[in-house]
């Protein structure tokens, strides 16, 4: 299990193919990697990440750890980038590794629900109009709902 | 005790944390206490609804006790992922 | 959208980096792979994957359609591999892109269940004890039923 | 027609494929007629439930049609993934 909050960029291939790599229990592996999106209408220029250093990490691992437990899953990885990222960039990424592929995409989507509104991330959307902070979904709190 | 904002709190608040001398036996009563600070601490707890709050980096709720606590924060709802 | 039969390995890491690199319309990716695994009790010497040529392209490019549409995906990439793998070695691998996450976890289990009993692959274990033909499994059926 | 087995009816038949002459007016008629060829056909074809069939490379059922056909596929339940 590693949990990495950073503010540079991660090489998604590299992650990946790292990944659980060589163990022969797990046959099936699931990614999840969060890209930028640019906004129609409103061209976004850049969005900022904000986060609660030393509580983050916790708040990951936590969640990492039920993610582990519940899907009995042999492996699990979180990246999240905090700062200045522009459209196009990865802001994060989840993998799980599991012997059966039910696990391993429970375990992943698990860990998103849960990472997008129990980890302290804020997030805030530059435009040339302005910038702000991206509110919270109902849906987002809804989901943690079917777990 | 260190009190930390994050997100519009901070901006509404004009600081990322601060420390305060309290007596507060629960975290609404540290929000009473500081509501009566200044406006803009009024303004950025009118909405209790609107924010979350940590415990000692520990996600909990305003009833929750502030016996022992080093840190609290205030924060609107999480938007990671 | 590309779908590939191959006997050959596939680079996973380079796979999933080069996935729908660059886009700003896709927010959520996801990959799913399927590693062979070691069989406790009596090791898997070899796994053998037979399949239909011709038509295994066709059913793999249909299904991959079907998921495009449905899940309003932006891209989706199946690589499946046939011939003989060793317990570690990785069978086959999706990857879906999408705006939303929900759509993009969707169509990856969407492919993997519809893939698993509509394609027209067939798997042999080789163990030291003998050969046999995995059977298909009622709940790999019933997945189906879900969509 | 072009008749192809795979999987375990291509190992009970013992070839993985064949042309045979044939005026089977579906998938079930074509069966009824390998099945009367040998012993190994019949075996391999004693229990329909455990067995598919693609006419031209499309999943179909034991009632389909074989108007037109070229090709048929018989072969074991799916395990790929």
């Amino acid at each position: 299990m590693r949990i990495s909050v950073q503010e540079s960029p991660f090489d998604l291939g590299k992650e990946t193919a790292g990944f659980s790599a060589g163990r022969k229990d797990m046959g099936a592996l699931v990614t999840f990697t969060g890209v930028v999106r640019d906004l129609p209408g409103d061209p976004l220029q850049a969005l900022e990440i904000e986060h609660y250093p030393g509580m983050t990490e916790a708040a990951l691992t936590e969640i990492a750890e039920q993610a582990m437990a519940r899907f009995s899953l042999g492996d699990a990885l979180v990246i999240h980038r905090y700062g200045r990222l522009v459209p196009g960039e990865m802001i994060m990424m989840v993998a799980t590794a599991a012997p059966h592929r039910n696990d391993a995409f429970d375990g992943a989507e698990f860990l998103m629900d849960y990472l997008k509104s129990r980890a302290p991330f804020w997030k805030r959307e530059i435009t040339a109009t302005g910038a702000d902070w991206v509110a919270s979904k109902a849906e987002d709190e809804a989901a943690l709902d079917r777990w | 005790m260190d009190i930390l904002y994050f997100a519009w709190v901070r901006e509404r608040i004009g600081l990322p944390r601060e420390t305060v001398e309290t007596q507060a036996g629960t975290v609404a009563d540290l929000v009473a206490e500081l509501r009566k600070r200044e406006d803009r601490y009024d303004l950025a707890f009118s909405d209790l609804s609107a924010l979350r709050v940590a415990v000692d980096q520990k996600l909990t709720d305003f009833d929750a006790s502030l016996a022992g606590a080093r840190e609290v924060a205030f924060f609107p709802p999480m938007t990671g992922g």
